[in-house]
């Protein structure tokens, strides 16, 4: 059997997998990184870029078909599924060649082919031209996390998962979606968008339970415009014979008609069936606990992203590939992030950073309403807000929930990374007019001088 | 004119510079001896225990009542005897060479007494259990255990089944009847007779069989064995292998004023015999006597296997040192394998180029085999073999002590 | 054709050499593998070294009677490179075994361990200091602590100018002791040898049992300096040499703080000081007085001249407090030009040492071809011999000598 | 439930292990037709057969040796070892082979069996009736070390013992056999019928190895002690008046760490606690775990109170014995800062 050695192994090509693998070469380490599929991970392939170009499609297909006030009419909008999808394709293959450019740029080795660890610093792949044996002195786990799966309602048939949602070459006459997490409704919203009868099962009494009421009601309200129905405090039980989607809602059973069920209840960790279990490493629940430098229980093994638990986000794993790459190169690296910012692609987008409104904590929101950008777009539902320790003035949170909020992610979160006041968002000049001149205006707003409102 | 106290130190009767002297073994002769009933006692064994049982005469023919005990032996039974103990000596032969090459640490030879585990072994049914020492290889080979193991535990790579966990030549092969080898001398003498109470607790028909060197008689757990083997006369047969060397002591240190290992046994109220380990027949004979009376729960039995230690201890050895270079070549009692090769050749059963070519064709299939056993790694150019090993089997389930040790380990 | 060596194997169980007793082969000949190509003999054996490979031998690695170590070369064997079968069939590359890198247990070397810091806190987890990420990442390379440094932006923000100061003010960020003033004792129970040392030297002496060592400085440089700041000083005060004696002390006190504590020899216990309160034994019409430069770890050399001068003027006019002239942890006299060329300075107890400084003057200095006029000056140091081992007094001066003689030492990390 | 010494306890270990499974066995020095010098095995070769409960000569090397040779036929041997300083000449076998061989075999050969042993002082033994071996057997590896407290442990761990799949050294205080014992010799001796501990439910039951119990809640400061020694702490911290919290560790090895770091953050300080003699006891393997695994969590050096590095004396047998008063004075001087 072929043996190579190398001093950092990495198992998983995606987000976090790559740029650790990318940043390690950079550093002159003797890289090699290890995965099955194509390179991307669930991000680039069956994740954040199909879904947005689905959303994208959907929203512009969805202009088409509903009145303005502009005056503009387009007469029998419709919508070619197959060329959409192959378009969305093309953007996912266009990225994935990037990324191994990239890998290459940086003499990364990738071994095509499953990975199997043996020992702490061995791992055997299945490559095309056979088994190959890989020893190293650093080994990273940048396994990610697949879907989670409800025992009752098993993936198969009509029950799906987003990897297939995304790559519908038809749209459902109804869809139920179970679970209204970011990924049920983003997905639930475009379906609504281009046709699709669209109900959403969530258990708790409101969408996007992990942020508070106020800012996720923009969402609720925009569903039920767009038509979907939203069963809060709702259970999914399973499929009856005919196919209908049980469920109970406040103690009540009923049924929905439903041509697909998209389970959407969060993503599962992947640590098995690749011998992670025999270095038995302490975990934290499902998830590889891992200290400031990602580092495992076990000496020079590491693990970075979705499979070290929440926040599950692309941007989190890079952040994390790069740390440990530095730290095995020698460098001082170590997690020190203030800010860590989550985007919904919902409608309205969603953007939250840092903490949300709390007792000890003084917060105010600046409305959409009051901003001209929001106005000339047609969309002025929304607001941003500020959290902040009114003593020192010093924000701790900032959050915004608008058409084309998402954009305003860069700004909280360097905010907040630079540990910013009040005064720093006030007495910056944001330009005039822009979506961001709400953050400003928030700014002054907390300091009891608000110009324009 | 009162003797004053002085203490003896045994001597060897020859030392390197003179010339090697047997004078004092009783070689006995062929027939004298008779078969004695499966009962026998350890006060009626005493002939049995101070003499030599042998089959073989000098030219190759049989002669006595042993020899009609084992008559149902058919040439072609002989013919596999011998060819077991060739394939034990080119096993030995090339395993030497594979250490003085450097590709294992450690080898060891059991030249000279290939008969008596050969012929042990042949007697043996599946299921009975061999208590050996490290020179009693040769139950393994009459017992077909596969050579790939057998090399691979010498190589500690990845055909090893131990996977590189014991000292080269301590084999374990339980469905061989083939207990795990401990370097401590003597401790699996005592083992051998609470396995044989086990066989005969349960009921199981199976009977034991431990080893012992001369020197190791000497061991606490000799007495040990002995001891419990005369309480509970359980199902076990107690081999001494007297190869008249351990290490660079002369086996009178071992034996002091006592006639003989066999009639020691006698004392502790258990019947033994004293055969001639280097005739093939003699102990197959004998063998087959003892195993059945175990067997028929007729009580334990010792037996001394007369031989002589051919080859150097072991691969860190050189006898040349303590004896005479040529003292191999005088020993009374011959060689096994010659031995043998002239009875077969005396029934018209073998010939000496037969021999030549079968010694020819073993070599080449034990070498056959090392290659491909090397091929997977030698200590000159080791192949994978995780360290994570080391923690596991410590027992049966690790406890968190060893899980946060391996974790600091990183392997 | 690749040549590959055969070793010399351990024969006998952890032997480390063999004398070679006889070659089989020469060189040129043709062996097959397993042929024997040499006889070595240990104190145990005499043994056969096959050959591992089929080849031609192109090297022998020894005459008769040379002791080879285990694993030297025997012979090289020019092979054909199919022909080395024993080899591994597949050669697996030389597995390239680099350093690892890895070492949890070594940090990288850019994050030195703060000398003499007092002990560690426990791990309270206080509320995280405010600074861009990009002056995080400074401090951190920089091996500093973030909470060490004092934030001048908006609510205590840390900004690079802060860092600047920081290290501007204390010279190598680790080395020096910071701005900002230490607090804290050690305590270190006088048992076992250190009693028994402390009892035979009461026994011996009176109640502290002096040691002074005497060592010539060469000033001359540390003069110059002085010269050229005082010429550059503008408003601020004169400096004397007393100021940079003291800044060469608080360096030096750092490698040596068992230097800087009090002997309490009922209690048997040594109490080590962190900060460094400099008494200054003064003549005075009254007598001896010793008003202290408190903290002086923290002072800078101007600041240090200005607050000597405030402290011997109000000694003099007996207007110093009864705080200024107490709570010394190592006390520097001097007899200024009278110095005289050693004295014996007593410790000013319960104090463990005090250092003399005596007369600065040209003395002739051998520099290896001739003499030169160089300037000179003498230190006096006393140690309390109970708790100071001659070789540490030995060691401490000579830390003096050469500071003051390379001043610029004094102000940066070796 | 029935009231139980902790003789009876271990002896209805035995009994209920012996109908229960057939491949048990037990032997050792007047096991058999005499039931055990402590009377641990009364009445069992009665009732199970001289093929199950057997005497044998007096050689601990040949008890081993035998109980290998069966354990790894396959039988379950639960051996005597008739006082725990008679344990040595059984040493090699036990270390180097017992220990040994499931690892050496890789599994082709394990060895599931017992050695019970009375350990301990207390009872005027001297030096050969009264040592505290445990410390020379926690430190090979392969082998697991229980020692018991009460009558109700007896029976659990002796039956957990019994199905373990490793070798299993069991030291039984000898000072409890018939009663819990506070350190205070000179009134009449307590039976265990006047402690919840002695009563023990009939039939299987079993306590898991490798798990302390905490014999006493407490703020204050950890004791770890085993064997009579807990009874010894619990008196300590009647006359200290100090809330301490007292585990019984069960089980040395492995070694419960978990229950113990979870114990000292919360205290802070601890005290350990064994009969044995003190250079390299036990409790130095203690004190290590607990400082490595909870250093900045310790307000004050760890104190250990140990029998003296002196072999066991027969007259001053109380002034050897670690009893209340220096535990005392220990938990005290924990409480210092």
């Amino acid at each position: 059997m072929e043996t190579r050695h190398c001093q950092i192994l990495i198992l998983g090509g995606g987000p976090g997998g790559y740029v650790c693998a990318i940043r390690a070469g950079q550093l002159g380490l003797n890289t090699v990184l290890v995965e099955a599929g194509p390179l991307g991970g669930t991000c680039l392939n069956v994740g954040c870029i199909p879904s947005k170009a689905l959303i994208h499609a959907a929203d512009l297909f969805h202009k088409q078909a509903t009145p303005n006030d502009l005056g503009i009419a387009a007469d029998n909008p419709r919508i070619d599924v197959a060329q959409t999808q192959a378009w969305k394709d093309s953007i996912v293959t266009k990225l994935t060649r990037g990324v191994v450019g990239l890998l290459t740029a940086s003499n990364v080795t990738v071994v095509t082919g499953r990975g199997t660890i043996l020992d702490g610093k061995t791992m055997r792949a299945e490559t095309p031209d056979g088994p190959c044996r890989i020893t190293c002195d650093a080994l990273v786990i940048a396994t990610g996390a697949r879907p989670t799966e409800i025992p009752d309602l098993p993936f198969g048939g009509k029950v799906i998962s987003s990897t297939e949602a995304l790559s519908l070459h038809a749209i459902p006459k109804t869809l139920a979606v179970v679970g209204g997490g970011y990924i049920g409704l983003e997905i639930g919203t475009a379906m609504a968008k281009l046709g699709s009868q669209v109900t959403i099962i969530e258990a708790a009494d409101r969408v996007l339970p992990q942020y508070d009421a106020a800012l996720t009601r923009p969402v609720a309200t925009r569903l039920g415009a767009l038509g979907v129905d939203l069963r809060l405090s709702s259970k999914a039980l399973g499929l009856s014979e005919a196919g209908d989607l049980q469920i109970e809602e406040r103690g009540s059973r009923s049924g929905i008609a439903a041509e697909h069920v998209l389970v959407a209840v969060g993503r599962t960790p992947v640590t098995q069936g690749f011998g992670l279990e025999d270095l038995m490493l302490t975990m934290a629940g499902p998830h590889i606990a891992v200290d400031p430098v990602c580092a495992t229980s076990m000496r020079g093994v590491f693990a970075i992203g979705d499979v070290t638990g929440e926040p599950m986000l692309a941007h989190r794993a890079m952040a994390q590939g790069v740390i440990v790459a530095e730290h095995v190169a020698g460098l001082a690296s170590r997690w020190d992030k203030r800010a860590v910012p989550a985007v919904c692609f919902t409608d309205p987008e969603i953007v939250a950073v840092g903490a949300l409104p709390s007792d000890d904590m003084a917060s105010v929101s600046f409305p959409f309403a009051a901003n001209g950008r929001a106005l000339t777009m047609e969309r002025s539902d929304g607001f941003v807000r500020a959290v902040y320790d009114p003593a020192t003035e010093v924000i701790t949170g900032l959050q915004a929930v608008g058409h084309g909020a998402s954009e305003l992610a860069g700004e909280f979160a360097l905010a907040l990374e630079m540990s910013a006041t009040l005064r720093d968002l006030s007495d910056t000049i944001h330009a005039h007019p822009t979506l961001s001149e709400a953050v400003q205006e928030v700014g002054h707003l907390a300091l009891g001088h608000a110009l324009h409102l | 004119m009162s003797k004053s106290v002085r203490l003896t130190f045994p001597q060897p009767p020859a030392r390197p510079d003179d010339r090697p002297d047997f004078s004092e073994i009783d070689t006995g002769t062929p027939g004298a001896l008779d078969v004695p009933p499966l009962d026998l006692t350890a006060r009626d064994s005493r002939d049995y225990a101070n003499g030599l049982i042998r089959v073989l005469e000098d030219d190759g023919t049989t002669k006595g009542p042993w020899a009609d005990l084992i008559s149902d032996q058919d040439a072609s039974t002989l013919r596999q005897g011998l060819r077991d103990m060739l394939k034990m000596r080119a096993i030995d032969t090339r395993m030497l060479t594979a250490q003085r090459q450097g590709k294992t640490s450690f080898y060891l030879q059991c030249t000279g007494e290939e008969a008596i585990g050969c012929a042990f072994q042949r007697q043996l049914q599946k299921g009975d259990m061999n208590f050996p020492t490290y020179r009693q290889q040769s139950l393994l080979v009459a017992a077909d255990y596969p050579l790939t193991p057998f090399l691979g535990q010498l190589y500690s790579n990845s055909y090893d089944p131990m996977q590189g966990k014991q000292l080269p030549v301590l084999h374990s092969a339980r469905e061989y009847g083939f207990f795990t080898i401990s370097g401590n001398l003597g401790t699996q003498y005592v083992q051998a007779v609470g396995w044989a109470m086990a066989n005969a607790l349960t009921g199981d028909g199976k009977i034991a069989a431990g080893w012992i060197g001369d020197g190791a008689t000497a061991s606490n757990d000799f007495h040990s064995a002995l001891i419990c083997a005369s309480s509970y006369q359980p199902p076990v047969v107690l081999n001494i292998v007297n190869n008249q060397w351990a290490i660079s002591t002369y086996t009178g240190v071992a034996s002091g004023k006592a006639r003989t290992y066999a009639a020691r046994s006698r004392g502790y109220g258990i019947p033994a015999l004293r055969v001639d380990g280097n005739d093939y027949l003699a102990v197959a004979a004998v063998s087959k006597w003892a195993i059945q009376r175990a067997r028929e729960g007729y009580g334990p039995v010792a037996i001394e296997w007369v031989t002589y230690r051919a080859a150097a201890h072991s691969s860190s050895d050189d006898p040349s040192a303590y004896r005479p270079k040529d003292e191999a070549k005088a020993w009374p009692l011959g060689d096994p394998v010659e031995r043998l090769k002239q009875h077969l050749i005396a029934i018209n059963a073998w010939s000496e180029d037969r021999h030549v070519q079968t010694e020819a064709e073993i070599l080449a299939d034990v070498t056959s085999v090392q290659k491909t056993v090397e091929a997977a790694g030698t200590m000159v150019d080791p192949g994978p073999m995780s360290s994570a090993l080391i923690f596991d089997g410590v027992y049966k389930d690790m406890p968190e002590h060893l899980r946060r040790q391996r974790q600091e380990m990183g392997v | 054709m690749p040549n590959l060596p055969i070793k010399l194997p351990d024969v006998g169980e952890g032997v480390t050499e063999a004398e070679l007793v006889a070659w089989h082969v020469e060189i040129g000949d043709l062996v097959r593998e397993d042929d024997v190509i040499a006889e070595v003999m240990t104190d145990k054996a005499t043994v056969e070294i096959p050959s591992l490979y089929e080849g031609k031998i192109v090297a022998l690695g020894g005459e008769i009677g040379e002791v080879l170590a285990i694993g030297a070369d025997l012979v090289q064997i020019e092979t054909d490179a199919d022909v080395a079968s024993t080899s591994a069939p597949q050669q697996a590359p030389e597995p390239a075994k680099p350093e690892p890198v890895v070492d949890d247990a070594a940090p990288p070397a850019v994050r030195t361990k703060p000398t003499s810091a007092p002990l560690r806190p426990h791990r309270s987890q206080e509320a995280p200091a405010m600074a861009s990420p990009a002056v995080r990442a400074r401090v951190r390379d920089a091996g500093l602590d973030l909470q060490h440094i004092q934030g001048t932006g908006p609510a205590g923000r840390i900004t690079n100018a802060d860092v600047d100061t920081f290290l501007a003010n204390d010279g190598a960020p680790t080395a020096r002791s910071t701005t900002t003033r230490r607090t804290g004792t050690e305590e270190i129970k006088v048992i076992g040898l250190r009693r028994k040392i402390a009892e035979r030297m009461t026994d011996a002496n009176a109640r502290i049992p002096h040691i002074t060592v005497v060592e010539e400085v060469d000033v001359t440089a540390l003069e110059d300096l002085r010269a050229k700041m005082n010429a550059t000083r503008g408003d601020k005060p004169k400096l004397t040499v007393f100021p940079l004696v003291s800044a060469a002390l608080c360096r030096a006190l750092t490698d040596h703080p068992e230097m800087n504590a009090h002997f309490d020899d009922e209690g048997g216990v040594i109490h080590r000081h962190a900060p460094v309160h400099i008494g200054m034994a003064t003549a005075t019409e009254a007598g001896l007085v010793v008003p202290v430069l408190r903290h002086a770890e923290a002072l800078g050399l101007f600041d240090c001249a200005g607050e000597i001068a405030r402290l011997s003027n109000a000694a003099r006019t007996g207007e110093a407090t009864r705080e200024e002239l107490t709570g010394s942890t190592i006390t520097i006299t001097s007899l200024g030009p009278l110095g005289a060329i050693a004295t014996t300075p007593i410790i000013n107890a319960p104090e463990v040492a005090i250092l003399g400084i005596n007369k600065m003057e040209t003395r002739p200095h051998w520099d290896g071809h001739g003499f030169v006029p160089r300037l000179k000056m003498n230190l006096s140091a006393s140690f309390d011999h109970r708790v100071i081992d001659g070789w540490n007094a030995a060691v401490f001066v000579q830390k003096l000598k050469t500071l003051l003689e390379t001043p610029a030492l004094i102000f940066v990390d070796g | 439930m029935a009231q139980m010494t902790m003789i009876e306890a271990l002896r209805d270990a035995m009994d209920v292990k012996l109908s229960e499974d057939p491949s048990v066995v037990i032997f050792g020095e007047d096991v058999g037709y005499f039931g055990g010098v402590f009377r641990c095995t009364a009445g069992l070769q009665a009732k199970h057969g001289q093929t199950r409960v057997f005497d044998t000569p007096i050689n601990e090397s040949a008890i081993a040796g035998m109980a290998i040779g069966m354990a790894t036929h396959g039988m379950r041997p639960c051996v005597e070892v008739q006082f725990a300083d008679y344990v040595f000449p059984a040493y090699d076998q036990l270390t180097q082979e017992a220990a040994r061989m499931r690892f050496r075999s890789n599994g082709d050969f394990t060895c599931p069996m017992v050695v019970r042993m009375p350990t301990g002082g207390g009872i005027f033994g001297g030096q050969t009736h009264s040592q505290s071996p445990e410390a020379v057997f926690t430190h090979v590896s392969g082998l697991k070390t229980v020692i018991p407290s009460t009558p109700y442990d007896a029976k659990g761990l002796l039956i957990a013992a019994i199905e373990d799949p490793d070798p299993v050294i069991f030291l039984e205080p000898k000072r409890l056999y018939n009663g819990p014992f506070y350190g205070d010799h000179s009134g009449p001796s307590v039976t265990w019928a006047s402690h919840p501990a002695g009563d023990v439910p009939e039939g299987l039951y079993s306590v898991p190895l490798g798990r302390a119990d905490i014999r006493r809640e407490g703020q204050d400061v950890t004791v770890l002690a085993y064997g009579t020694m807990v009874f010894i702490a619990e008196a300590a911290v009647a006359k200290s008046g100090i809330d301490a919290e007292i585990i019984d560790l069960r089980t040395l090895l492995p070694l419960d760490l978990e229950t113990i770091r979870a114990s000292v953050e919360k205290t802070g300080r601890c005290v350990v606690l064994h009969e044995a003699t003190r250079t390299s006891g036990f409790g130095a393997e203690l004190i290590a775990e607990v400082q490595e695994a909870c250093f900045w969590h310790l307000q004050s050096p760890i104190q250990r109170v140990t029998g003296w590095d002196a072999p066991y004396p027969h007259a001053a047998e109380w002034d050897y014995f670690p009893g209340p008063d220096r535990m005392a004075r220990a938990l005290t001087k924990a409480m210092e800062d």
